[in-house]
């Protein structure tokens, strides 16, 4: 089958949140950035296949997401799933494509379960980021500066959890210690007495391990209680459109790390505007992964001249990404793709220039050290060989 | 002493205030249902939704109108509650006749409707309403910080539910409606104007409703998904409370919030069903509800 | 032999918050008889009937059946030991057919009704007895009607066929003829008559009529008390029962007998009441 | 007795749903008069009363009340120029009590009785005052039915089978009532079964069949009328 | 069952065999498991007028107990299934002898209280999954046929529901359905008649409870897995829909209803987003003002009425 492409047409999918909690981290921003690798993809090859783009909601629930990827995999006849954000659903999907033996580039979820427990190295790619990556920052960096002593405000699902458990042990690697965490649902609608706990607990820092609205709520309500006034609250998936939402005299000094920022070089700034003119408001790091994930994809496809699965797999792992979103990125035999990662801190409002001109960038953590290194992998079918 | 039972004296007062606070939304809300049941004999499903609807106009009213938060506790409140008399006028009116489970099928494919359409407008994420600044910070009581404006919903809340019982029990309206709701038939026929009094019973009961709704909105984040998670448990306090008596009802709620705060101190894992058990036990030894007079 | 009785009660005392409907009530009901329960309002009648069939649980006294202690029973428990009762208004099951209605009462002799693997042709066995019971009352060429669509008085009738399936030893008829035009009265009088055959009948009724006409004894209820029993005729004679329950007109039945109003006492019992203005 | 008329239905027909009940009453009423509806179970006496207070479904004719035509009016209007019915099923609510019950209808007119002229009419129900509605014994609910009207001062009163269920003692008390309501100027429609009830109160006496008057009685004919009663209703 | 409805039985079990070659088997297979959740229900609402508003509970308990039993004890496929069913019957028997104690809309926000409670259960069991879902349940095999394989299951699928549906049909029209028609009718007087009333109510519960279970195991080894959304009160909602747009208390309602629902769900999913609920919303509202004897019961009083019009 080698050699041919599926019906002349490259089908690629977008399956995100469309209208949840995390609507904002992906959702439209994402098919945008889709469309947008799509036309700079055509712009460059002039591909002979066509190329179609479907999305869907997954609305967060596991279900939803598993049985459209596999409708789509069975009667749509799509090649390639991405974003797929939510731990939950991107563990589901990756099942279902693994069964049917497609390919999911995420570059939504967050839980390193997708590269260990529950990896498939011949189907999915982790693309953007993950909890080990996003914990390690601050885990260090806060702890470092004598805030020692943690409590968590955990949202109850694989991703709350795995990011709470990278984060524990950056914190003890660092001689910091953990006093205790209180586990609330996705998108809960009052965080009082969540914090309440948090504060009882006499913790230096609140690490929220959750991410979106739920995120954003908990800042919120931290300040209502006068938390804030003697304890550090640290959101651990924080991105540019939660300090959009909440604004900068609320999150002024705030410390984690992302995956992208729109204002790091020419490349970027460039890229982050054109996005800007169709989505107003600057990318964070899913819409840019998105757009650097299919223009992969699209690029292996035309170079290994058909859309099969494992040739495509082989040849995306075998050439380097080099793009606005990634620079010497490469796809770890785990899945993983290491990049580089930033921790930022966010500004104060007198030190901002212009609008979104939020973070300083305190340090650059290349690839390798951001990510799990391979020694400590679980990935079953990787151990094996 | 910084320490009750093991538990820091902070969060335990911090929870009994919040408990104390959603108490008085399962009060208002169990009220308004059973103004509502005791008249239509109907279980207004459609309540949270409406609940939700008043806290999503007061954010509406803000952002596209400019509306602050007093004005919105009065306007969203009658917003709500013509809502609510047109729904009577142009649906719930033609069930009368039937059983009543088709009320409550009635009411809980409204609710769907009413949800479905927010979410569709402003998705499930929720939208910030930021708390009056009369009432934003807290006062420092030393073992807590009491927010003024949780403070405020407990007071605000409690004088309604006060407001309403003095109305139903206390006032020959209050007879009316208890005739009314028995034998509508009859009871014109004695000469009382039934039609007008089931509508503005509706309206006034969801009224209350939005009212709540408007309350909570500064306290939590304003989503369309806010109503439905409530209601499920206000249905079960009114179970336990049972529909017989107005001020049975307001009790049953504030008790249940505090009894659901304190759960959440000494045994968080059950606090999200500890009212259900309740329930469930008082099914078991008093079947009509603790405050319920039935047949 | 005299000592016959089927049903008896001893001090039977029932009390509502206080209020005291039955008092102290000895009823013997002799075996085969049809016994009326007559008295003014609110005498007790109705809670008597209660507290026989266990709707109301006694304050005080016992119920024998057959000579064995019934008092603390359940209703469906007496129900099964003989003991069946027919309300004030009729109790039918609106939608089922006539056939249906009566076969109901018959299933459960079968024991199979909790068998919901078996079809409902096991059932047709019970057809010829349900249909007796209709022939007994007159129905029989309404089995396949639903029941609804029937006018008042059949009702009532098909009422005390579903009764008789259960072969009551004692039946209990709470007003059987009320709002009833006259010649469903005498229909149904009839019926209490033919079905008397075999079995105790105890009925609480209004009208003298038919107080009269079948019952072999009956007990007069006052303010909560047995106030005289014995046949109609001595009975109706016994001036403290006019005084009580019957009123000067009860003494004849014709149509156009003296006018109510007529006896001396009302006078002065309105009088009082309009001297309010 | 004042000769000017108080109530005149004519060609009244009416509907439960699909079925058509009265086939063109026409009657009329005067003021202070006393009329029976005398009729076989299901001739339409009651659906008759419940017309006149637009209780049924569709009606069509006419119904003059005090020379106002009120086809067209809501129950509570009707009721409130000075109408009260006495049900059939009696009506009384189980979620008030007794004095409750007596006292829910508003007043539609003035002149009615006090609350202490009805409990020395009915000294059950003063006794029973407190007790909740329905467990009054049949009869009490009956009286308290009764009773409940004659407070509001309503001056027409529809009265559906009140000797019904009442021991023979109260059936002559509540005759000696309607007597003494008739000398106070009510105007009163009796429906009943109990023939021996009706007769010596109603001034005129109206035979329903099928929904509509077959025969009218006059006080003084009953005696040579005796073979019509016979034959429409077996008396 | 009456000839006609047998004849109709057939037919359709005659479609159903033929359909895999027309249509997306899995979606079928979908219609197929509601189907029979929504005849269990109907079961309880359509023949003892009970309206339990927390249905889904049944279908979400046994999703998760075969999912359990495959995916971690490694049971065979229909032990699973049974397992599934077991639970949720017994659940049913909890839930039901409570909720009896109250009749109508009491009834009905009972069952819906104690849903909710076991739906908190479920989200924070380790064993569920929690918000994650249990995930990757194995299909097993059956007499050596891989049930990966859609089509075999789709034949399983359909073997359960046909049997499943005749069961149902034998209930109501049995002597222990009788009895339950008769206490919907007149419940005092059957207490009258010397039957404990409750029992009969508890009996049948438990048996829509289990069949609902049975649903909803079904429903795990078609998709692989068992998630909250099962036990959730919206799909407890869905279900009444589905009976009542079908129409309740007829033999065939649930079914239509469920196939119209499902696939209108299907269809507009991706069209609408979550204008999805609105529209369900209205259907609702519709129906309960309009359409009160639901598509089968509208359309079979039409055709007694046209039949009734020939001379
Ligand atoms: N559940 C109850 N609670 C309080 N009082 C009651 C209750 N049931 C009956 N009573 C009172 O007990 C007395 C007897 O009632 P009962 O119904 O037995 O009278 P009855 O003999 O049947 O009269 P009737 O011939 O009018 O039906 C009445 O005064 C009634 O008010
Ligand atoms: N709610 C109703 N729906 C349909 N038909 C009714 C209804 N009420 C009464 N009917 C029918 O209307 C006819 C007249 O009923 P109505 O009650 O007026 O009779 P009636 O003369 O009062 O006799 P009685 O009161 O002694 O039964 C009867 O055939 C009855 O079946
Ligand atoms: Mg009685
Ligand atoms: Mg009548």
């Amino acid at each position: 089958q080698a050699g041919k492409i599926s019906g002349d047409v490259v089908k690629i999918a977008v399956l995100t949140d469309m209208s949840g909690v995390y609507s904002a981290l992906g959702g439209k921003g994402s098919v945008i950035g889709a469309e947008m690798a799509i036309e700079d993809f055509k712009a460059q090859f002039k591909p002979k296949f066509k190329i179609e783009l479907v999305s869907a909601d997954h609305q967060n629930k596991a279900d939803v997401g598993s049985n459209k990827a596999r409708e789509w995999y069975d009667t749509q006849g799509v090649d390639m799933i991405t974003d797929v954000l939510n731990s939950g659903v991107a563990i589901a999907v990756a099942k279902v494509t693994t069964e049917k033996n497609k390919i999911m580039l995420n570059t939504g979820a967050a839980s390193t379960r997708l590269t260990n427990e529950d990896c498939a190295p011949n189907n999915v790619v982790h693309y953007v980021y993950d909890t080990y990556a996003l914990a390690n920052g601050p885990g260090k960096a806060v702890t470092k500066q004598g805030k020692d002593s943690w409590f968590f405000l955990t949202a109850d699902y694989a991703f709350g959890h795995s990011l709470e458990k990278d984060t524990t042990e950056a914190v003890k690697a660092n001689g910091g210690k953990v006093l205790g965490a209180v586990r609330h649902p996705l998108n809960a609608s009052d965080f009082s007495s969540f914090l309440l706990q948090a504060q009882a607990s006499k913790a230096k820092v609140v690490g929220l391990a959750n991410a979106g609205g739920d995120t954003i709520n908990s800042i919120k309500a931290a300040n209502e209680f006068g938390l804030t006034k003697n304890q550090t609250v640290v959101g651990l998936l924080t991105t540019i459109v939660d300090i959009h939402a909440l604004g900068l005299p609320t999150t002024q000094g705030m410390m984690f790390t992302e995956g992208f920022y729109w204002n790091l070089n020419k490349e970027t700034r460039e890229f982050s505007r054109r996005f800007f003119s169709r989505h107003k408001g600057m990318p964070n790091m899913l819409p840019a992964g998105t757009y650097s994930a299919v223009l992969h994809y699209l690029k292996a496809v035309q170079a290994a001249g058909t859309d099969d699965t494992a040739a495509v797999m082989k040849q995306m792992k075998a050439t380097p990404i080099n793009d606005a979103f990634a620079k010497g990125g490469k796809i770890r035999e785990d899945g993983r793709m290491v990049h580089d990662m930033y921790l930022v801190e966010v500004k104060k409002p007198a030190d901002s220039k212009e609008p979104w001109d939020y973070y300083n960038v305190k340090q650059v953590i290349p690839g390798d050290e951001a990510f799990q290194p391979m020694s400590l992998s679980r990935c079953p079918a990787v151990a094996k060989k | 002493m910084t320490e009750i039972f093991g538990v820091p004296i902070q969060a335990l007062f911090g929870q009994l205030m919040l408990g104390l606070v959603n108490g008085s939304f399962y009060a208002v809300l169990s009220l308004g249902l059973a103004v509502i049941f005791g008249m239509l004999n109907i279980i207004n499903f459609a309540h949270g939704a409406l609940y939700m609807a008043g806290a999503m106009l007061a954010w509406m009213g803000l952002e596209y109108l400019g509306i602050g938060y007093w004005w919105m506790l009065v306007l969203a409140p009658i917003a709500v509650g013509l809502i609510g008399i047109v729904i009577e006028r142009l649906m719930l009116r033609w069930l009368y006749k039937l059983d009543h489970l088709y009320g409550l099928l009635l009411t809980f494919g409204l609710a769907l409707m009413i949800e479905g359409l927010f979410r569709d407008l402003y998705g499930v994420a929720g939208q910030p309403y930021s708390i009056p600044e009369e009432f934003s910070g807290a006062f420092n009581l030393g073992f807590m910080f009491l927010p003024k404006y949780r403070a405020w919903v407990v007071v605000a809340s409690l004088t309604v539910c006060l407001f309403t019982w003095y109305m139903i029990e206390k006032t020959r309206l209050g007879a009316y409606l208890r005739a009314a709701t028995e034998n509508p038939q009859l009871t014109q026929a004695f000469g009382i104007n039934v039609p007008l009094m089931v509508m503005l019973t509706y309206g006034f009961g969801v009224g209350l409703a939005g009212f709540a709704g408007v309350l909570a909105a500064p306290a939590s984040q304003v989503g369309p998904l806010m109503g439905s998670n409530l209601i499920i448990i206000v249905f079960a306090v009114v179970v336990i409370g049972g529909m017989g008596s107005i001020l049975g009802s307001v009790v049953t709620g504030l008790g249940l919030g505090i009894i659901e705060g304190m759960t959440k101190v000494f045994w968080p894992e059950a606090s999200s069903t500890v009212v259900f058990m309740i329930m469930a036990v008082v099914l078991m030894i008093r079947p009509a509800g603790l405050f319920g007079r039935e047949k | 032999m005299a000592e016959d009785f089927i049903l008896e009660t001893a001090g039977l005392v029932k009390e509502f918050r206080g209020f005291v409907a039955v008092n102290g009530v000895d009823l013997k009901v002799r075996r085969g008889h049809i016994h009326a329960l007559i008295g003014p309002n609110g005498a007790g009648k109705t809670t008597c009937f209660n507290l026989l069939t266990k709707f109301l649980e006694p304050t005080r006294g016992e119920i024998r059946f057959n000579g064995i202690d019934i008092t603390r029973e359940a209703p469906e428990k007496i129900a099964r030991r003989g003991i069946v009762r027919s309300f004030q208004i009729s109790a039918v099951f609106p939608h089922l057919s006539v056939l249906e209605n009566v076969r109901i009462a018959l299933q459960r002799t079968l024991g199979t009704s909790f068998h919901f693997w078996k079809s409902e042709r096991s059932l047709d066995a019970l057809n010829d007895r349900a249909m007796e019971l209709l022939t007994s009352v007159g129905l029989e060429t309404h089995a396949d009607m639903v029941t609804v669509e029937m006018p008042y008085g059949r009702k009532r009738a098909l009422e005390i066929a579903t009764t008789l399936a259960l072969d009551p030893e004692l039946m209990l008829l709470d007003e059987p003829t009320q709002g009833m035009g006259h010649e469903d009265v005498h229909r149904v009088m009839e019926l209490i008559r033919k079905v008397s055959a075999n079995r105790t009948i105890l009925m609480v009724e209004h009208n003298m009529k038919v107080v009269a006409g079948i019952s072999d004894t009956l007990t007069v209820l006052a303010r909560g008390s047995v106030l005289a029993e014995g046949p109609y005729a001595e009975v109706a004679a016994n001036p403290l029962v006019i005084e009580a329950y019957m009123g000067t007109e009860a003494s004849d039945d014709h149509p156009s007998g003296p006018l109510p109003g007529e006896g001396g006492d009302q006078g002065s019992l309105l009088s009082n009441s309009g001297g309010g203005r | 007795m004042s000769a000017t008329e108080f109530l005149r239905v004519s060609d009244l027909h009416a509907f439960y749903g699909e079925s058509h009940v009265l086939h063109g009453m026409d009657f009329t009423v005067r003021r202070g008069e006393c009329i029976s509806l005398l009729g076989r179970n299901g001739a339409g006496r009651t659906t008759t009363l419940r017309a006149i207070l637009g209780l049924t479904g569709r009606r069509t004719g006419s119904i003059m009340l005090n020379g106002r035509e009120v086809i067209n009016m809501p129950p509570h209007r009707i009721a409130q120029l000075g109408v009260g019915y006495c049900p059939e099923e009696r009506g009384i609510y189980a979620s008030l009590s007794c004095e409750e019950n007596l006292l829910l209808p508003p007043q539609v007119g003035s002149g009615g009785l006090g609350l202490d002229e009805i409990y020395e009419m009915f000294p059950n129900l003063e006794e029973r005052r407190n007790s909740q509605g329905t467990r009054l014994s049949g009869g009490e609910q009956q009286m308290l039915a009764m009773a409940r009207i004659l407070r509001t001062g309503a001056r027409l009163l529809l009265l559906d089978e009140v000797s019904e269920g009442l021991a023979p003692v109260i059936v002559q008390k509540l005759g000696e009532i309607v007597r003494k309501l008739k000398q106070r100027d009510y105007t009163i429609i009796l429906v009943e079964q109990n023939f021996r009830f009706a007769a010596p109160l109603a001034d005129r006496m109206f035979i329903v069949e099928h929904g509509q008057v077959v025969e009218q009685i006059a006080q003084n004919e009953i005696k040579e009328k005796q073979h019509l009663l016979q034959e429409y209703l077996g008396v | 069952m009456s000839r006609r409805v047998t004849i109709a039985y057939l037919v359709g079990l005659g479609l159903l065999l033929l359909a895999p070659m027309f249509i997306y088997p899995i979606l079928v297979m979908k219609v197929l498991c509601f189907a029979l959740f929504a005849c269990a229900f109907n079961l309880l609402l359509g023949y003892t007028g009970l309206l339990s508003f927390g249905h889904a509970v049944f279908l979400g308990t046994a999703a998760y107990v075969t999912g359990h039993a495959l995916k971690v004890w490694q049971l065979p496929t229909l032990l699973g299934l049974l397992a599934g069913t077991i639970a949720a019957a017994a659940l049913g028997w909890a839930i039901g002898s409570l909720a009896i104690r109250r009749q109508g809309i009491y009834f009905a926000m009972v069952t819906l209280a104690l849903a909710q409670m076991v739906f908190f259960f479920f989200l924070q069991a380790p064993f569920t999954g929690g918000e994650d879902g249990l995930q990757g349940v194995p299909r097993g095999s059956l007499f050596g046929l891989d049930l990966a394989e859609d089509i075999n299951l789709y034949y399983l699928v359909v073997a359960i529901f046909a049997g499943a549906f005749w069961l149902i049909q034998r209930t109501i029209h049995s002597p222990f359905g009788q009895i339950l028609k008769a206490i919907r009718e007149n419940e005092p007087r059957a207490i009258s008649l010397g039957y404990d009333v409750a029992k009969y109510k508890l009996l049948a519960f438990v048996l829509s409870a289990g069949l609902a279970g049975l649903a909803g195991a079904t429903k795990t080894l078609v998709f692989k897995f068992a998630t909250l959304t099962d036990a959730h009160w919206h799909t407890s909602g869905e279900v009444v829909l589905m009976t009542l747009l079908g129409g309740m208390g007829t033999v065939f309602g649930p079914v239509v209803g469920a196939t119209v629902i499902v696939t209108l769900q299907n269809e507009l999913a991706d069209k609408v987003g979550s204008l999805v609920t609105v529209i369900m919303g209205a259907i609702f509202v519709i129906c309960v003002l309009a359409f009160r004897r639901g598509i089968v019961g509208e359309s079979l009083a039409l055709y007694k009425r046209m039949i009734g019009q020939k001379p």
